[in-house]
């Protein structure tokens, strides 16, 4: 079964938060990264400050990753609730690390155990209580078949800024990790590279997805970003406010959302690229601004990193259920992008990409990303520059005397050239009434429908330049599995699956969830079954996807607080395929 | 015109014919404005009039520059970001007493707080004009119309007080029916440098005639008023017997454009040395890094 | 033609605002009503204070009507731009009266001229420039058939409360118009009331769609309104501020939407049922909100009086482009109730049941107006208070001394009985956050899973319970024009028309939109061709049956800052219908 | 316990356990609050609790109350309202200075105005806690956090001039610290009839430590301070070297629930001679009109 699938570790650690969790899954992903494997990861914080259940996850392979990974191959657990509540997600035959003197393992089917008195060790061998996380990450590592010396240089180079000490504590932990006697596990958990040679390549950078959004927004030229905290996006906003001044640009911590937009949607109308970041409730408080954007026609780059809603909802946790509130919210009929990344480095592409279409069309742009891609650390590839294609306004050029400056001319596709305040004889107001060509308010019919008609036409265009989606897997598929966002690796992962097992599936990623691709239709149309996965409980996307087109797909649409897992993709699809009785070899 | 392109004259100001109700106040406060503009020769392209919804902040449509007109009550967040993205222009941000101190009011102390280099002109006639005359956060207890049949039993806002709680770099009131001093406060609101709040008492005839009231009480502060004294402005502030005119209260904050501009230089120069995270990546891919001297 | 078509008279006024243009067409619209007659009125405003075009139109009859007609048979105009602007929508063979002083006609084809110096009259002979519009409410009353002495009645009383000499002006400004020549036409403009005896009963009011619906909250229950001014849902505020504290509740005009919506929040956690007012704007602020009150499962009524959008847009004209807004805004999975009126009773009707549904399902109901059903005025039956049936909501009963009492009880139909704060043993958290039975914050997967079940369960069987659409015409159509708003009047007088002819047409109204009604499905799944009708630019509620149905309905969706003529609806029904060529006998 | 009906314990307030850090202020503010409800014998169910977001605004779930967690800045109008609805109930909003003054700015002056019978407590850390630290509207000028790396350049608000300046009908502060005197101002804020502001100083352990900046600077106001003197109130408000706690300001107008009432009142007894319009068609159907005597 592994022929076809490439060969990976997946590794979940849990336990009360502040207890080392996050720490030590670091310390392990950071050696992984030092030792030039790929590795993707998910992490779920408790919403409360501390103290909460947390658990972190990584997977580590030589080749790219498009998942976090479903089961873990190997757990760790600090305490009795983390044991408890993931024993069940752990892989048939995978190992469970648990601490000894904290955990009583009761009725583990399948899986092999692994007591270790972490605590301990820690406390009295190493001398020190707080290197638990350094002695969790240690015995991973080894069972992940990194060396001893690697890892302690690695861990030296972590803890150098805390001075001498600390380090040498440290390693000591390491050294103890790797003089335990290791138990007799059939399943082999190192990671090879055996065939790095034939292998894509799997980048130099591990980045989050927020980070990986900010570097686009950089090099897509934003200049002026203002944004209120807000969890999943704050950390969008501190970095912001971190590099911009940097990149010759300004940031601003606005009162709240309203005043983020506000501010941005100023910034515009001086000329500047511009964008703005929040999850759910900062968005749905944008919403008159966002139709205002549109209206005025001001390009706007405007990041929803979804989280659990509805209202305060779920603050940490993954879900896609702001699709709705992206394509449809707001008063009247306002033409928005909607553009909708899936990994890592979709996060930089896209992100680029919105400001280029948010210049060229004069449109708000709205990035939905969500916790999981915002949190998740990831191994990128970055493109060189030089291939980047980065687009600015098409800006006015009046005659410097002109009267009456027609800011919102008709043209072919819609877009009219921009003056840029400061500009002689560009003078216009901006204005978010019904209005004429010069941004004099006018509320007749006819005005109002070549108004519409062109702030339409900019959309159809971009429908007509825009690919927004992409397909894999089989060419002539029986069953097309659509999703987007964080789940689309998820997509891509059982498509993987699917077709290693001869079945003719082929897999849709839909990155442009406005304008609707419509060249997605045929492709769909002519599968035999349809199959959307997505992470909210209406099922989003198979709905916009009917609003658009003749045919009912499946849905798969659950909201549970977490990825779905490629399992449950597989299952649905077999059953659709009618396929339950397949026989897959072992 | 391009002969004298140094001297722009009252009419090089004047956009759209007003549509305001004869004998709005709205008319002398946009003379006002205008004469000041001549007045400081500002370019009219280098201009930039940035309004809310109401009667009042119909306003930019009125005079030839570059105009913004925003949705209800959120003037100033756009106002102060065009300074910030183009320390070049003017910019002036105008609305109503509801605009601003109703549906406005979670982003004046804000503004305040930051202080762009701004100036801030509220005509005030103490009720909602373009909706048809219903209270407005200004109206005096007691009032009736249309929303408060059982008269009106909030305590008003004041304006000029809020500003200078908020410690307002630059607070004065004006009136309608005095072109001359107004005027002369909205040019030295947009010669101060920081965020220049003006209150100008402008009556709606239509719904809510204040021209008597404001006749009746309006009185110029005193000579000896010092500008830098905040507890002094704060006590004529909340005089209820008169309403004071001129200029409450003066102070020099760094201004929001400064402070933007100075963390600019600042990074520009640790760019040399230690770069942002991100930029350090921005090299790797092949970008330049930008710094102080380049 | 006529013997199906109930005979009617549609009279337009146009000219500057403040010219008399509304009062001369009040002063007949109140004398029609005063003689019994059915009316149905559309106006609309300059957004501007003073100045501006307008218009006033009236139809009378002594039938029930569905719309204020789309061509005029007399058309009146004060000025040049009145009579340009819209000679055009005057029917072949009417009649146009003019202020001969002020007009100068050209070239009109197929119409009858009635020059008459109204300004001169009103100065000269009557003595009061003034007085133009008591004149030209009188000529029209008269081409109406009302008799002089009825006229001068109805007048006497209007103006009584002005003063003797005011009352004398005006009925001398009657007795001026009675003895005005008349031209000779064709066309019969008398309202008669020949077949009243079988004739349906045009009731006893005559209302605005504001006023109703006003009425309807009263009647219905409310006891706490919050909002803020905006057109055309500000007469919604003034009425409220007026009527509530004479009906035992309160009114607060709040500093914004946002607020009104938060104080209704409040006012309906401490038991009190609850309504806001407002447009597309202020809606568009109320979402995060709106998706509060849907977590917390608190019952409110949200009304939007839909105005022209997006943004600030076309604020004194008709549009009904915010049917995504309500049913899909809002960040995450966000269930509410979607209820749209179509007449004026519709606004009573809808508005008592909006809160019936809030209170019975502890939902934030939306309901959906627009500014012509908002400020036309139309004569209603209203019913018998007895037939009204009023909810309330199910209370908790908790022990006086239980403990974590389950606010969020899980139930059949999603519904927990709810407790009011003053209730000993029900204490609680009203949590936004997504939480357990009792309250308690909760981010597990299984739990949001259940609370999405039961939020949603809700809506489910409110989709069971309630109809939510209504049906006439053809029982077996070849087409279904369906209708939604204000627009639905003129799918049913289409309806009417094309049934006449004997076509095969039947009419759909769908009274709600979310959830969405999906017994619909086989009615317009049995027709051959379905067509929808909406005012707005995308077709919205065409799409949102596209969402809910694999059936493709033609769309006719106009935004044209008016209501779509009936004329129009018959055109491309035909088309559909390939019926080009039958003949319509005159 | 039903014995004791009539004796609430200190237990008796106690909700769930709190989730703050260990050593956050707001477990002190906690205990003052609880302590004076008690000392007041507000029976729990009659006690509504209304808060916004952020750790402090988790507090509802802290005390046996009727609680109700707002989204983010919106705890006032909702609490202002359920007074309206119910006044029987002992209404207290709280939150933090982010709930309060950035997103929540906008309400405070209006509810100020309104006056309704409330008490509004805001734990004040001067730093966003729940987001794990980012600047807040009352951190002040130079703070660096997360989002200020370049320092804050941005004047802090003052939440007690920010209530002196509308006039708010109660405004004391009190400290984490002083547990007895943050006690005694919360009886005193809910015995007060209006709008009672009580800003209490709660430092944040974990990301802004001000435990020694309020040690060394709070200090009691003076036994002679007179709290009918607005302006007085004022002086002690702006004094920047020392940060003053107890009573600033106290005075009685009208609140919201009184003026509600007696709009009431006088509409009922109008009905009797001349109902409101839609009444009138309300008796047509058959309805009974409510009157003062009925
Ligand atoms: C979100 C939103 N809410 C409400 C309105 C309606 N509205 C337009 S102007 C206005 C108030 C105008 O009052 P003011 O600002 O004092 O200006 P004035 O007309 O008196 O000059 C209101 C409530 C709106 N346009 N948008
Ligand atoms: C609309 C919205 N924007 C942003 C947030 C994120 N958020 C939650 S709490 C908070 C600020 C908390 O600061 P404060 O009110 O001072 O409370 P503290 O945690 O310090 O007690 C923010 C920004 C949110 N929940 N909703
Ligand atoms: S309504 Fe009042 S504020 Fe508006 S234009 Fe007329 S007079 Fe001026
Ligand atoms: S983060 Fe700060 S405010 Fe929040 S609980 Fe911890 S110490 Fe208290
Ligand atoms: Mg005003
Ligand atoms: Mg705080």
């Amino acid at each position: 079964m592994t022929d076809k699938r490439r060969k990976s570790t997946t590794i979940r650690l849990a336990g009360e938060s502040g207890e080392g969790v996050v720490s030590s899954g670091q310390i392990l992903t950071d050696a992984l990264i030092e030792q030039g494997f790929a590795i993707l990861t998910y992490q779920t914080f408790p919403a409360e400050i501390k103290g909460g259940h947390c658990w972190y996850q990584v997977r580590g392979s030589a080749h790219p990753l498009d998942t976090p990974g479903d089961r873990a191959d190997i757990l760790v657990s600090f305490n009795q609730e983390g044991f408890d509540t993931h024993i069940d997600d752990l892989r048939s035959g995978g190992l469970i690390i648990y601490d000894s003197d904290a955990v009583t393992p009761v009725d583990v089917p399948k899986a092999h155990l692994f007591p270790v008195p972490i605590g301990k060790i820690a406390a009295d061998e190493v001398g020190s209580p707080r290197s638990k996380n350094v002695l969790a990450a240690a015995i991973l590592a080894r069972l992940l078949g990194l060396p001893e010396e690697e890892l302690a240089d690695s861990v030296t180079k972590k803890f150098k800024h805390k001075g001498a000490k600390v380090v040498e504590v440290n390693v000591k932990a390491v050294t103890a990790a790797y003089g335990l006697k290791l138990p007799e596990v059939e399943m082999d958990f190192a990671l090879t590279r055996t065939d790095t040679e034939t292998a894509e390549p799997i980048g130099a950078y591990a980045m989050t997805g927020n980070d990986a959004l900010v570097l686009g927004a950089l090099v897509g030229g934003c200049k002026f970003f203002a944004g209120y905290p807000i969890t999943p996006a704050s950390t969008i906003l501190e970095a912001m406010m971190r590099e911009l001044p940097a990149w010759g640009g300004s940031a601003i911590q606005a009162e709240d959302e309203m005043s983020a937009l506000t501010h941005c949607l100023g910034a515009s109308f001086a000329g500047a690229k511009v964008m703005t970041a929040t999850s759910g409730p900062g968005f749905s408080l944008m919403i008159e601004l966002l139709g205002h954007a549109s209206t005025v026609e001001l390009p706007v780059v405007i990041v929803d990193a979804q989280r659990g809603g509805p209202s305060t909802g779920l603050p940490t946790k993954y879900e896609q259920s702001d699709l709705n509130a992206a394509v449809y919210s707001g008063h009247g009929d306002t033409p928005r992008i909607v553009l909708a990344p899936s990994t890592v480095r979709e996060n930089f592409d896209l992100t680029v990409k919105a400001f280029n279409l948010a210049e060229h069309y004069q449109v708000p742009v709205i990035l939905l990303t969500d916790n999981a891609l915002a949190t998740r650390l990831e191994r990128v590839t970055l493109p060189d520059l030089n291939t980047v294609e980065v687009e600015d306004r098409i800006l006015a050029t009046p005659e410097p005397d002109e009267k009456h400056y027609k800011r919102y001319k008709f043209t072919e596709n819609g877009v009219s050239p921009f003056p840029v305040p400061g500009t002689p004889g560009g003078m216009y107001v901006c204005e978010g009434l019904e209005h004429d060509e010069t941004g004099k308010p006018n509320y007749t019919g006819e005005n109002h429908v070549a108004m519409n008609n062109k702030r339409y036409g900019k959309l159809e265009d971009c429908a007509r330049r825009e690919t927004g989606y992409y397909d894999f897997g089989a060419v002539d598929p029986d069953l097309v599995i659509v999703g987007w966002g964080a789940i689309a690796g998820t997509v891509r992962e059982a498509v993987d699956r699917l077709t290693g097992e001869g079945l003719h599936v082929g897999g849709t990623v839909i990155t442009m969830l406005s304008p609707f691709p419509l060249a997605v239709r045929d492709r769909l149309r002519k599968a035999k079954k349809v199959l959307v996965v997505e992470g909210n409980y209406t099922g989003q996307l198979a709905q916009l996807i009917e609003a658009y087109n003749p045919i009912v797909p499946e849905k798969l649409a659950v909201a549970s607080a977490g990825l779905i897992p490629v399992e449950s993709v597989e299952k649905v699809a077999k059953r659709l395929l009618n396929v339950q009785e397949v026989q897959v070899r072992e | 015109m391009s002969e004298q392109q140094q001297e722009y004259s009252l009419k090089d100001y004047k956009g759209l014919m007003p549509i305001w109700c004869p004998g709005c106040g709205d008319f002398s406060v946009l003379m006002a404005l205008q004469k000041a503009l001549q007045h400081r020769q500002v370019a009219p392209h280098k201009l930039a009039v940035i309004s809310g919804i109401g009667c009042s902040s119909r306003i930019p449509h009125f005079i030839n520059a570059y105009g913004f007109h925003m949705v209800h009550g959120r003037s100033l967040p756009s106002a102060a970001a065009v300074k910030v993205v183009n320390p070049e222009l003017e910019v002036i941000a105008a609305g109503g007493d509801g605009d601003g101190f109703a549906i406005g009011m979670g982003h004046f102390p804000h503004t305040v707080r930051r202080n762009p280099n701004i100036t801030y002109l509220v005509m005030d006639n103490e009720i909602y004009g373009l909706t048809k005359g219903q209270t407005s956060p200004t109206s005096h207890t007691g009032l009736v119309t249309k929303t408060t049949p059982w008269e009106n039993a909030d305590e008003p806002i004041n304006p000029i007080m809020t500003a200078l709680a908020h410690n307002c770099s630059f607070v004065a009131r004006g009136i309608s029916t005095d072109v001359k001093q107004l005027t002369q406060l909205l040019i030295e609101a947009m010669e101060h440098p920081g965020f220049s709040f003006v209150q100008a008492m402008s009556p709606c005839l239509t719904f809510h005639d204040t021209y008597e009231m404001v006749r009746n009480t309006s009185k110029d502060l005193p000579e000896d008023h010092d500008v830098t004294d905040r507890l002094g402005a704060i006590k004529y502030a909340l005089d209820t017997d008169n309403m004071w005119t001129g200029v409450f209260y003066k102070v020099r904050r760094p201004t929001l454009d400064e402070v933007t501009t100075r963390n600019k230089l600042k990074a520009l120069e640790r760019n040399t040395k230690s770069p942002t995270p991100l930029m350090k990546i921005y090299a790797d891919m092949g970008g330049k890094v930008p710094t102080s001297t380049s």
